[in-house]
């Protein structure tokens, strides 16, 4: 069997694997011998992401690699192939999940105390089923609360590379600075920008 | 903050929303409620009974106190850093007295977060001659607003994950086939064992909620049921005594008679007779459209 | 929405499809008004032909209709995809399976309504693909939602003669009921009669 062009086989894997294929999963397709340098590998990659710009497929990284999808500017006409619509999640869930994904480890306490509400069972159900949240660990405090975090599904899902591709939080602002806004204009943006870059997610997913 | 004018607009189209502008102060916003003989009426008569379904679908719409308060702010278009505790303490408990007046089931939240802000006001209230006091309603009232800005930036968070172009919603995924002659994925093996205790497991929670609980019928009825709708999948007529086959014997006839029956019951099918006696005919219900060009076409004949 | 140009949707619609589409489902994924014709879309086939010579993918006619596959010359290092076995379905997905099995024709949100949880799109799909179960029809109700059935596939698969051999929901409910034993009888009993199956309900399936 004579090796076929890397790009040719690169684009039918992506494009038969339907889920994101990470670099390392791709270099599994060859035998030791067959096996292109990363570099070469990434070039293709690249060079598929350009040819596709006319094309009604694009390219995209993700967390869990690189996957190829409808374009979204065609995705309307292509949705309706099937059937089903796509589920619609309640408020109650989004909400719930926001908390998960930014302020993970959480346990389901510290989101009811957040929310005001309590959480129900199905939501963390719905959540852990599909994969999108997963138990991580439990809080050392009595009744040991599990604590949940987001995981690479969840970023695949949204089709975002790493928490950090999340939507900036909104700025919580000073309610001390109505008061004492002459004094502490400065101070207080700047302590406001610093408690955002607390609240940015960190943990880190491979 | 670029998110307020959205989270309104969310409150002020849910029906709840408009519903309590309309108990609290009996006129709904620009949106004429009907017309009565040629006028817009704009003002609900104030003694109009509204239905405590309606109120429950009100409830439904906020998550929780919180969200109800940060609707109440909103609507008055006020910042959270200014709100009036006395005001927003009137507006809360006004509804939080509706509802307890229709016997409505508050959760604990709401009657919890009454509570609080009861607290809070009668503080102000009291003479500040102690600096502590002062500090003790100061410190409860920025309480309630750190509670409400943290809240309210994950609803907009959530929102804003909601508006991500998601998978199975905005973004498809792709599957070309491999061409015929190379190994396939292999699906996994499923027992007949397994598939029975997901379902044991299945069945057992949903008794636990008894409106929920699954009816028993026979499968053959089940699978008849099936069957029908399958023969039937063209869209066409079929006449109704051709789904009956004599070689089936009575007990076929009774089974397949029954899953016509609930069928019907399900608003699955439809029986047509254009006239007494005449043929009846079975066939899949339709969208009113479809079922327009029948009417047309009974008329017809 | 503006009509993006009619081969990307063509193109997106076969690759996204994976079974092959036919010249008529093709054009129930366009609104009367901007229904292509026959020609035109025949036309975009052809050039989608032409275009993917060079590619690791191929458009080939088979007598389903139109289908994008991988081109058979790279066809043996994608396989390589799936040397590793599948994993096992999920709870979610056996809990659906069966819910449809016993309760069909059913639709989603009555599954749903009974697990408590909300059903993806990928277990249905699953399923569909896996040809164990199959749309119906749908119940006249706002959202006219798909109604779910087993298939032939299904009952062969599981060595069933007809739904009637899986054992009564009562049986399944009962907590001290000894599942193994039940179904022992039952394939027992379906073997046997296999034979003789002359009071069995013979309606075609289609």
């Amino acid at each position: 069997m004579t090796l076929p062009v890397l790009k040719q086989i690169i684009e039918a894997a992506l494009i038969a694997a339907g889920d994101p294929l990470t670099l390392e999963r791709l270099l599994t397709l060859f035998t030791e011998d067959e096996r292109p340098e990363r570099a070469d590998l990434l070039a293709a990659i690249s060079e598929l992401e350009t040819d596709y710009q006319t094309r009604g497929i694009e390219l995209v990284e993700v967390a869990g690699g690189f996957r190829v999808q409808v374009r979204t500017s065609v995705a309307p006409w292509v949705a309706r192939l099937w059937d089903e619509r796509a589920p619609r999640y309640s408020r109650a869930l989004l909400e719930t999940l926001s908390l998960i994904a930014y302020r993970q480890p959480i346990t389901r306490g510290e989101i009811e105390e957040i929310r005001g509400v309590a959480v129900s069972t199905s939501i963390i159900k719905t959540l852990t089923e599909r994969e999108w949240v997963r138990v991580v660990g439990h809080r050392d405090v009595p009744g040991r609360p599990a604590l949940y975090a987001t995981t690479r599904t969840f970023l695949d899902y949204f089709g975002l590379r790493s928490l950090n591709d999340l939507p900036p939080l909104a700025a919580i602002r000073d309610p001390n600075h109505v008061l004492e806004e002459s004094l502490v204009r400065q101070t207080a943006s700047a302590m406001m920008t610093n408690q955002e870059n607390n609240d940015e997610p960190r943990i880190k997913h491979h | 903050m670029p998110g307020q004018t959205t989270m309104l607009e969310h409150a002020e189209t849910s029906a709840g929303a408009m519903l309590l502008d309309a108990t609290l102060t009996g006129v709904l916003p620009q949106e004429p409620l009907a017309m009565v003989q040629g006028e817009p009426l704009l003002k609900l008569p104030l003694d109009l009974y509204i239905p405590p379904d309606a109120l429950e679908v009100f409830l439904d719409a906020f998550e929780g106190p919180l969200d109800l308060l940060l609707y109440l702010i909103r609507r008055q278009n006020l910042d959270i850093l200014d709100i009036s505790i006395a005001e927003i303490t009137t507006q809360y408990m006004d509804y939080v007295d509706l509802m307890t007046e229709l016997r409505l089931e508050l959760a604990a939240e709401y009657l919890l977060m009454a509570a609080m802000l009861a607290e809070i006001k009668s503080r102000m209230l009291l003479p500040r001659s102690h600096e502590t006091g002062e500090d003790e309603e100061g410190d409860l009232r920025a309480e309630l607003i750190r509670r409400l800005q943290d809240y309210e930036r994950f609803r907009q968070a959530a929102q804003d994950l909601d508006d991500l172009p998601r998978l199975e919603r905005d973004v498809f995924t792709v599957h070309a086939a491999i061409p015929p002659g190379h190994s396939q994925r292999i699906p996994p093996d499923v027992d007949l064992r397994e598939l029975l205790l997901a379902l044991q497991g299945v069945l057992a929670r949903a008794d636990l909620f008894t409106h929920h609980r699954v009816e028993r019928e026979s499968l053959s009825l089940r699978e008849r049921m099936s069957q029908v709708m399958a023969q039937l999948q063209g869209g066409g007529f079929l006449g109704f005594t051709d789904l009956f086959l004599l070689e089936e014997g009575r007990s076929g006839a009774v089974v397949t008679f029954l899953a016509l029956l609930e069928l019907i019951k399900s608003s699955i099918l439809e029986l047509v007779q254009t006239e007494p006696f005449a043929p009846i005919h079975v066939r899949l219900r339709e969208s009113p459209q479809a079922s327009d060009d029948l009417a047309r076409a009974e008329t017809d004949h």
